[in-house]
């Protein structure tokens, strides 16, 4: 029931595919520490080879999209995490634990080398086959890039300049070592982090172009994919075979994976089921015997299913029903709050004609942000399953890259210091009035510039519709804005739109006319896990959707993916602790990604921050 | 013993607020073999009556006290299932109109024979020989063959037979048929009015015959009993109650109706209304509107007396015993009139040749022709200025196509339409509609003619609207007038039409029509929808309107009585031709065509002597299609006289005397040579 | 009556031709375009060239109508990029099951429509029949989903008589072998489709008892029972049967409100899902269906009608 | 064949009372006394179920407009006082906001009764005019008119709705502009069907006979005598608006909040169905099933007391 209920999923999904916008430069690599994984539970029991395991998915959220160079419509959680990732593994995984940290367990590859001044990267892979027996080889990277240089339109991380722009040449000395030379020195943790991170291997036997052709071999010369013209007739087929989903499960060239797992069924509906891949050469080799993904219209559905007790066994509890915990955890459930690498915000448009000076004046920003108030948010409306936002850069899941700046709250929720802000600075404050300004002028305590007597308060706020949180809380800083004798406009639509509206533009286009949009659900940092603003926030990015422009922040981005390895972190402070103040975006309280819930019998779930599952650790205990 | 007895029924039924005497305190018996006509306006109780025998009373009605006993047994005490055993098996019984009185989803067939399966308790098979062989009895043309039809698949006079032969299909001893033969043309009125004259005779039934036309009953009933307003006010052997009426209400009724014969110049009418029967008047429920009423009447209810054993009234000053009868005056030799006065008068309107076709198209998008109906072939007529036309046939004929040519509603397909010597059709519309003015139509529904949302001042003022003729305050002033010329107070302009009787609304009809002084009026079936009583108003109110207006009249009607009061002259319509036309002592005593001689034969009259000793040439068969018209003369697949000329050349119309014109090859009377030649039509 | 078929079948062609250009405009209507409405707000101008020029949408627009009526024809209903499915596969999984849980409501409804409506009809005015019309009238004021929301919380959530949702298998036969879970969302459509049926039952039958050949059939001695069945229920039942194939497209959308309330995998809650994520292609391609399965419909009404009339059969 | 056609107009009548027995026994000669509206209110007021009708419109409407005058809430603060169970100040309990939720009722209920009276005007005037014109006009153009109503038709209401109200974001004026737009049509076939029936009466024929035009007959004959059928279906429309906004919110597409309806207060309440939270779901869906009764009753004790009319005529 209840449709609203499911848009909770929908934002997380597409919070990743707002990610098709990412991309960037950067710099030299250090591999990012890393311990190996096999973090959460494990409680007493005996562990028993086999068993099903069913996964819910998120509402509406199915699988439906297989060939992994993906396009922008189906870049999401649901087709990468949750499906590609289980078959094709990433070149370098992420996430080790609940930890930000490059996975190099998991990774197909060693850690990057980088040298001549960070401008020379050197990969060496690690022993791995694929399933129809071939060898992973230097030669299953060059046909990515291949496809990515010839394909990069239709690629959805792309972003012209950034991968593959940014690589001037690469060479495989052997089978096992790829070299790359970029256009100039990067920050090699962003570069691992953000650029290597997106490569995903594919085996040379998709290196086709009809169901004709010849079943291609790694030796062969002059194949499709080293010509522009013959990896786009490739692309062309791999995406025309992706769009018929019926042939997932049969088709043999996705039969040929070097992840874990194989597919052996899949429905138009978006029921997945997976079995362990007899030849995987990883590490960690699949206990369980199956593992099914299940798909859910809403995730009521999801949820009466679990109150059934039966057919879930790695499920969710909506949070508007959390107050009933304690009635799954009887029915042999364990509860665990699932939490991504994110931070959530909404976008203020610093170019709108009419509110953009407004917003281009910090206090005025300040004063707003006073009027967040994310604890009690997260208490009332969140049930405690939230994390407040101070800086871009997440608090939680606890990483390296967060400073003490960013755990504290620049701007505690309090009417009286919104008020006394703007009082200092020429308004006429009117508690639920309106407020004018009645000393314009760019003079410290007055108005500033291009704000003009008389002038009021008042902004629209559009919001996705669908979660009753999100309106709620829209609902409260109205409230609380009209105290401070500010009026907020609020009203909703769907997610897509308020995506699409909060675009960035310049003031005199009729697309400028936004204010502030609030999708809900911010910004994840995946498979751009490392969190610099540079494609958020610095003039003129892609997703710099308000066009937010400040010259320091834009050297502290440029200085973050720059930066050699040992000046990593500092800038990256330097950075997170001028976006805390700076307030490029209103902060708000970032929701948990899924409450949930495993049945207690089932042992070594990962609660991946980037939203990858792993279900080859996880076995059942009797 | 009779076979029906009916002993001082009552029956009411619920309204929302009071009860409606239907039936108050009635008497009747009826002797096996005998037919017993129940005869009053409507409203009377008659056949809530009829009703009450067969306990099929509307939901809200129940026979509050009194017996009806049927071979002794009293009906009215019976339970629901012996009831049921008696319905259909004792007692049969025939419905007014037959098109709505056959289940549409079964074949006659299978509704014939339930009943038999029912009662005479017979399997299907020997159910459905019983329903062949009671259909043969009715005279239904291959019956093995139609027993599978649906009722929507036979013309009006068949279904009727069908409705027979339900309710002869377990020999009943008694019939009531609740005015049988009213949706009928005239001609099938005869077939079946002798049709269950014949049965009736054969089978050894009584029947009680319910109807309100006093010319059915003077032909077909042994006995009569006269109703009003819930009461029998008389009964008598038929011969007694036209011979020697003694109730001044049955006096009254045989004195309003037109008689065939022209001899009446003025009819006589009853003032007023029927009483309400949810609260019926004390005293005498007639006073109100009887003549000779005195204050006795209006207090004291008068008892059911006999006069002579068979002949009882009630009455306190019956007519022809202690008050004299109403004079009725007659009209002088009024064929010579109409004869001597026609060469004084002007053409007002000439048809020449007129046609009127309707396309009857077959398909969605391409729309093609499947034939025509051919509703008025090649018709001649001239209207004379002052007179009135009558236009008789019967349904299907053509005669109202005719007259809404004459009012310009329709156009014609053919031929010419000539007002005051101009082509009424060569006019563009804006004046056509001055010249419209001049024509008016008088609308056979009165409750249809009148838009119920308008009050009565606006209707009749909408023609001076439209026209733009006078101020506000002249238009008011003529209103006013208009009114009491119809005899109507000038309070009615504030009225709505509901508020009026049927009458009243044909008053103001008419006063809508003269407002614009028209010099044409057609009237379609002026008065076919009112009852007897105040039908004769409305006649009488035409014939003065006529002579005070200068009007010409065309009088369209299925009701040669009526035509025959109206009409100087009077034409003859048969599947959209005009066989016969000329003055009422033409067609009425000197008929020329067999196709008019025999519809005249098929008219009952209220004349039981006429009508006992009329030798009946009852027309075959049904009326054909107009789509496919026979060949030569129209008439000539019903006429006895019909020979192979018939089929193959259509008679041309050939004078009989002075104004007397028929199209017939083998005419009743000789034909008559006159030198000017043919047109003098 | 053939004649009568073929107008009836013209008629329907003009009607389908409008529904398809009213589905062409709506889909033309759309901000930016169908290709926006595909690739999303963040299309790039040259995705949306690309886009265009692959899908002829670059072409003169009454060309693309043609090109869009010639799919329609081949009965291609378009395509769900969000879904990456053909719409026709995914109709083709979700319209079964719609049609098992609105069919059987359907059949559920007439089942006790028609007796209450006779009943009420026979008994006009009576208590029942005031009770029953009161009934009628307060299922028939009830948002539809506030119902299955009241059934739920007393069946499902207070008494555990039965699962608060539709069984959520994706195949017909995991729907049709758990009847328990389809108690709820089968009764309150039936309950639903009940109030406006019986409303029409019950005047069709005092219409039809109000006719002059039921009195016939009284006079011919028959008992009410045969009255009724035989007589009255043939003729009463004529629009009413001609209104369950008006009830054609309901097969769709009557699901649409009560399928996302129990979360019932079929058509209705297709299309819901589809209008909240932006799937136009899908949207449009179920509007049209419904549309052909309305004009489908009339026509399978007159005909039902002409069949069982013999008024109109033997014309 | 126009039997089909007239399927929903003449199955939707509730047959004649008595019509027969009146008929019968005073045989059309009964006087009426005063105008037939006073006969037609009358008949109206008799009639008990209207009665009830009438007063919880009334109701409804004291309780909506005149309610907030005496009962005074916050409706524009929230609170972090969120549902909270009845009592305390709060006889109804808050909402998930924490308005007060008997408060949030009145305001909820104006824009559902201004919804439904404005999309029941607007549509109603759309049909009348167009369906009159189609009437007036006749011939081709009423056929390519009906058509077109017959198109539209073949799109559900509720799907056409859903889709425009994705496709544009939805606000009150959109709402009722977008209800009204697929409310219009069964006006206009109502009225084109009467004026096809009332076109071939004697008194438009008598109309002819003066030598009136379309026009007269249209405006002053065939538009009058339908007002009845044109009421009615008005007052149907208003229920269903007011059903068809509920449903709108129900599946996530009727106004955003802080707007408030019935519908949308039904719609988020739902939300707690499992939490126990019936001031949240019963008090706004018991408003919109009386109201709808209300309207219903109404409408149908109208056509009822127009029949009577038509019977005593």
């Amino acid at each position: 029931m209840v449709s609203k209920r499911k848009r909770i999923s929908t934002i997380i999904a597409s919070s990743a595919a707002t990610a098709l916008l990412l991309a960037a430069c950067g710099s030299s690599g250090t591999s990012s520490s890393s311990s190996s994984s096999s973090s959460s539970s494990s409680s007493g029991g005996t562990k028993v080879a086999g068993g099903t395991v069913t996964f819910a998915e998120a509402p509406n959220a199915t699988p439906n999209y297989i060939f992994p160079l993906t396009s922008g419509a189906y870049f999401s959680v649901a087709n990468l995490s949750q499906f590609q990732f289980l078959m094709y593994r990433p070149l370098y995984f992420f996430g080790n634990g609940t930890n930000i940290l490059i996975n190099n367990t998991l990774s197909l590859a060693n850690p990057p080398v980088y040298s001549n001044n960070n401008q020379t990267v050197t990969i060496t892979l690690k022993d791995y086959k694929w399933s129809n027996g071939e060898q992973l080889s230097s030669r299953d990277v060059m046909f990515w890039m291949n496809m990515l240089k010839a394909n990069k339109a239709n690629w959805a991380a792309y972003v012209p300049g950034a991968f593959p722009d940014n690589v001037v040449s690469m060479t495989t000395p052997d089978s096992k070592t790829i070299v790359f030379n970029l256009d100039k020195s990067y920050n090699p943790t962003w570069f691992t982090y953000n650029e290597l991170s997106q490569i995903t291997p594919m085996p040379i036997a998709w290196d086709v172009t009809s169901s004709t052709s010849p079943t291609p071999q790694p030796t062969d010369a002059n194949l499709p994919d080293t010509t522009t013209a013959g990896a786009q007739a490739v692309y062309k087929y791999l995406d025309g075979l992706s769009k018929d989903t019926s042939t997932y499960a049969t088709n043999p060239l996705w039969q040929i994976v070097d992840g874990p797992y194989k597919l052996t069924s899949f429905t138009s509906a978006g029921q997945a089921t997976f079995v362990p891949n007899p030849t995987y050469s990883g590490p960690v080799k699949s206990t369980i015997s199956k593992f099914v993904e299940l798909p859910f219209t809403t995730d009521t559905a999801e949820y009466n299913q679990l109150r059934s007790g039966s057919g879930i066994d790695f499920g969710y509890i909506p949070v508007t029903d959390i107050a009933q915990k304690g009635l799954v955890s009887s029915l042999g459930y364990n509860f665990n709050p699932w939490i991504l690498y994110s931070f959530n915000y909404w976008v203020i448009n610093f170019n709108n004609p009419t509110v953009g000076p407004l917003f281009k004046q910090l206090y005025i920003r300040q004063a707003l942000q006073h009027l967040v108030d994310q604890q009690q948010w997260i208490q009332s409306f969140y049930k405690g399953y939230a994390i407040p936002t101070y800086s871009p850069v997440p608090v939680e899941p606890s990483s390296a890259f967060a400073d003490a700046t960013a755990k504290t709250n620049q701007f505690p929720y309090s009417v009286s210091q919104a008020i006394s802000l703007l009082k200092s600075h020429g308004w006429t404050v009117n508690p639920n009035g309106t407020d004018t300004c009645t000393s314009p002028g760019t003079g410290a305590n007055q108005c500033g510039a291009g704000v003009t007597q008389g002038q009021t308060l008042s902004f629209n706020l559009e919001y996705a519709s669908g979660t009753q949180a999100v309106q709620q809380a829209m609902d409260a800083f109205k409230s609380a804005a009209a105290q401070a004798g500010i009026t907020i406009n609020v009203s909703s639509s769907t997610f897509n739109q308020v995506i699409s509206n909060a675009s960035p533009c310049t003031a005199t286009q009729a697309a400028c006319k936004w204010q502030m949009e609030n999708w809900a659900g911010g910004w994840t940092y995946s498979p751009d896990y490392y969190p610099t603003g540079d494609e958020i926030f610095q003039t003129g990015a892609g997703a710099n959707f308000g066009s937010y422009s400040d010259p320091t922040a834009d050297n502290l981005i440029t200085a973050t993916y720059t930066a050699s390895a040992a000046q990593s972190q500092s800038t990256l402070n330097a950075y997170q602790d001028y976006m805390a103040q700076n307030l490029p975006v209103m902060y708000q309280p970032n929701p948990d990604y899924e409450l949930a819930e495993v049945k207690s019998t089932l042992q070594g779930v990962q609660y991946n921050a980037f939203g990858n599952l792993l279900p080859e650790y996880m076995y059942y205990t009797k | 013993m009779p076979l029906l007895e009916i002993d001082n029924l009552y029956t009411n039924i619920r309204l929302k607020k009071g009860e409606v005497k239907a039936v108050g305190g009635v008497s009747i018996s009826v002797n096996a073999g005998e037919t017993v006509g129940l005869v009053g306006e409507s409203g009377c109780g008659k056949t809530m009556t009829g009703m009450s025998i067969m306990r099929l009373l509307p939901a809200a009605g129940y026979i509050a006290s009194g017996k009806v006993l049927l071979d002794g047994r009293d009906l009215v005490a019976l339970s629901d299932d012996e009831m049921r055993s008696v319905r259909g098996n004792d007692i049969g019984m025939i419905f007014q109109d037959p098109m709505t009185s056959l289940n549409p989803c079964l074949t006659i067939g299978s509704q014939i024979a339930e009943a038999v399966a029912l009662h005479k308790r017979v399997n299907k098979a020997k159910a459905m020989e019983r329903a062949i062989e009671v259909l043969n009895l009715v005279g239904m043309p291959k019956p093995q063959e139609r027993i599978n039809d649906y009722p929507h698949q036979l013309s009006g006079g068949l279904r009727q037979r069908v409705m027979i032969a339900m309710a002869l299909s377990c020999e009943p001893k008694l019939l009531i048929a609740d005015e049988p033969t009213t949706a009928l043309d005239v001609t099938i009125q005869a077939q079946i009015l002798e049709l269950l004259d014949s049965l009736k005779e054969q089978l050894g039934m009584a029947m009680l015959l319910i109807t309100h036309d006093m010319g059915v009953i003077a032909g077909r009933a042994d006995r009569v009993v006269v109703m009003y307003a819930g009461k029998v006010v008389e009964q008598a052997p038929t011969e007694k109650i036209f011979a020697s009426t003694n109730h001044p209400y049955t006096e009254a009724l045989l004195a309003s109706i037109p008689k065939m014969d022209g001899s009446v110049a003025r009819l006589y009418s009853i003032p007023g209304i029927p009483p309400d029967l949810s609260n019926p008047p004390t005293g005498c429920r007639f006073a109100e509107r009887c003549r000779l009423a005195t204050d006795q009447c209006r207090t004291t209810e008068p008892a059911l007396l006999s006069k002579e054993q068979d002949h009882s009234f009630a009455c306190f000053h019956p007519v022809g015993i202690e008050a004299k009868h109403v004079k009725v005056a007659v009209k002088e030799e009024a064929a010579e009139i109409a004869r001597i006065e026609h060469s004084e008068r002007k053409p007002l309107m000439v048809l020449d040749h007129v046609s009127k076709e309707f396309e009857i198209t077959k398909g969605a998008i391409l729309q093609r022709k499947a034939g025509t109906l051919k509703a008025v072939s090649d018709l001649s007529l001239t209207i004379y200025d002052g007179e009135t036309i009558g236009i008789v046939g019967e349904s299907g004929c053509g005669k109202s196509t005719t007259g809404s040519m004459m009012v310009a509603l329709e156009k014609p397909t053919g031929g010419k339409i000539l007002f005051d010597g101009d082509d009424l059709f060569g006019h563009k519309p804006k004046e056509l509609r001055s010249i419209r003015s001049n024509l008016q139509l008088m609308f056979q529904d009165p409750y249809a003619s009148l838009d119920p949302r308008m009050r009565v001042g606006t209707i009749i003022r909408e023609p001076l609207d439209i026209n733009k003729i006078g101020t506000p305050q002249e238009r008011e002033k003529k209103v006013i007038s208009l009114l009491s010329e119809v005899g109507l107070s000038s309070r009615a302009v504030e009225r709505y039409p509901h508020e009026f009787s049927g009458g009243q609304r044909q008053r103001i009809g008419l006063a809508r029509a003269l407002a614009l002084n028209p010099k044409l009026i057609v009237a379609d079936e002026p008065v076919s929808a009112l009852d007897v009583s105040i039908r004769s108003q409305v006649l009488n109110l035409m014939k003065d309107l006529q002579r005070s207006h200068g009007l010409t009249y065309v009088v369209i009607s299925h009701d040669l009585s009526v035509v025959r009061f109206l009409a100087d002259r009077i034409g003859v319509m048969y599947l959209g031709k005009l066989v016969e036309i000329g003055t009422g002592y033409d067609i009425y005593e000197n008929p020329a065509h067999p196709y008019t001689a025999a519809l005249l034969s098929a008219v009952p009259e209220p004349e039981p002597e006429r009508e006992k000793t009329k030798v009946r040439k009852v027309i075959k068969g049904e009326l054909p299609s107009a789509i496919n018209p026979p060949s030569g003369c129209r008439f000539r697949t019903r006429c006895e006289r019909a020979t192979d000329l018939c089929a193959q050349e259509e008679p041309p119309m050939a004078s009989f005397g002075t104004l007397h014109q028929a199209a017939c090859h083998f005419p009743l009377i000789s034909k008559v040579e006159i030198r000017t030649g043919a047109s003098a039509n | 009556m053939i004649a009568f078929l073929v107008k009836r079948v013209g008629q329907s062609v003009i009607v389908l031709i409008g529904v398809s250009i009213i589905a062409f405009i709506l889909e033309h209507l759309l901000p930016g375009g169908p290709a926006k409405a595909i690739l999303g707000g963040r299309a790039f101008p040259a995705q949306i060239a690309a886009f265009n020029h692959a899908n002829g949408l670059d072409k003169p627009l009454w060309q693309q109508y043609f090109i869009y009526v010639w799919h329609l024809l081949h009965g291609d209903l378009g395509r769900s990029y969000k879904l990456n499915q053909s719409v026709n596969s995914v109709l083709a999984t979700d319209l079964p099951k719609s049609i098992i849980l609105v069919g059987s409501a359907l059949i559920l409804s007439l089942i006790i429509a028609i007796p209450v409506g006779v009943f009420q009809a026979v008994r006009r005015n009576g208590i029942f029949d005031y009770a029953a019309t009161s009934v009628s009238f307060l299922l028939y004021s009830m948002p539809s989903f506030w119902l299955g929301i009241i059934l739920i919380l007393g069946f499902a959530v207070n008494f555990h008589l039965f699962p608060a949702e539709a069984p959520q298998g994706q195949s017909i036969s995991s729907i049709i072998t758990n009847p328990r879970a389809m108690f709820l969302p089968v009764i309150t459509l039936t309950l639903v489709s009940y109030a406006s049926f019986t409303r029409y039952m019950r005047s069709s039958a005092i219409e039809a008892l109000a006719q002059d050949w039921i009195r016939t059939a009284k006079a011919k001695g028959l008992s009410q029972r045969v009255i009724l069945f035989k007589h009255m229920l043939r003729n009463a039942l004529i629009p009413i049967a001609t209104l369950v194939g008006l009830s054609l497209p309901s097969l769709i959308t009557a699901g649409v409100v009560t399928e996302s309330v129990f979360n019932f995998p079929g058509t209705g809650f297709r299309f819901i899902n589809a209008a909240s994520t932006e799937d136009y292609p899908l949207l449009l391609g179920i509007i049209i269906l419904i549309g052909f399965l309305t004009v489908v419909g009339n026509l399978l009404a007159d005909i039902t009608y002409a069949v069982l009339d013999p008024r109109v059969r033997y014309r | 064949m126009s039997k089909i056609d007239d399927l929903d107009e003449g199955l939707s009548g509730e047959g004649g009372d008595n019509s027969e027995i009146v008929g019968s026994t005073s045989g059309g000669e009964a006087y009426a006394s005063g105008s037939q509206l006073k006969l037609i209110v009358q008949t109206f007021l008799e009639n008990k179920l209207a009665i009830v009708g009438i007063a919880l419109v009334v109701i409804a409407t004291l309780f909506c407009f005149v309610g907030p005058l005496l009962y005074h809430t916050n409706q524009v603060t929230t609170s972090y006082n969120i549902t909270q169970a009845p009592g305390h100040g709060h006889p109804l309990g808050t909402d998930q906001n924490g308005y007060d939720v008997l408060g949030r009722l009145m305001v909820g209920g104006q824009s559902s009764l201004e919804i439904g009276f404005s999309v029941a005007i607007i549509a109603t005037v759309i049909g009348v005019l167009y369906g009159a014109i189609a009437g007036f006009i006749g011939g081709i153009v009423d056929t390519i008119m009906m058509r077109i109503v017959d198109t539209l038709l073949s799109i559900p209401t509720l799907l056409l709705l859903i889709y425009l109200a994705a496709v544009f974001r939805p606000t009150l004026k959109l709402l009722i502009v977008v209800i009204s737009a697929v409310s219009w049509l069964s006006p206009a076939r109502l009225v084109r069907g009467e004026a096809l029936t009332l076109r071939v009466r004697d008194y438009v024929k008598a109309v002819r006979v003066m030598g009136g035009g379309s026009r007269r007959i249209v405006l002053r004959h065939i538009v009058p005598n339908a007002i009845g059928t044109i009421v009615v279906n008005a007052t149907f429309q208003i229920a269903d608006a007011i059903l068809v906004m509920a449903v709108l919110s129900y599946l996530g597409l009727g106004l955003p909040p802080p707007a408030a309806n019935w519908g949308s207060m039904l719609s988020d309440g739902v939300n707690y169905v499992y939490d126990g939270y019936w001031w949240l779901i019963y008090p706004a869906g018991l408003a919109i099933i009386l109201t709808v009764v209300a309207f219903n009753l109404i409408g149908d004790a109208i056509r009822d007391s127009l029949e009577v009319r038509l019977q005593k005529r």
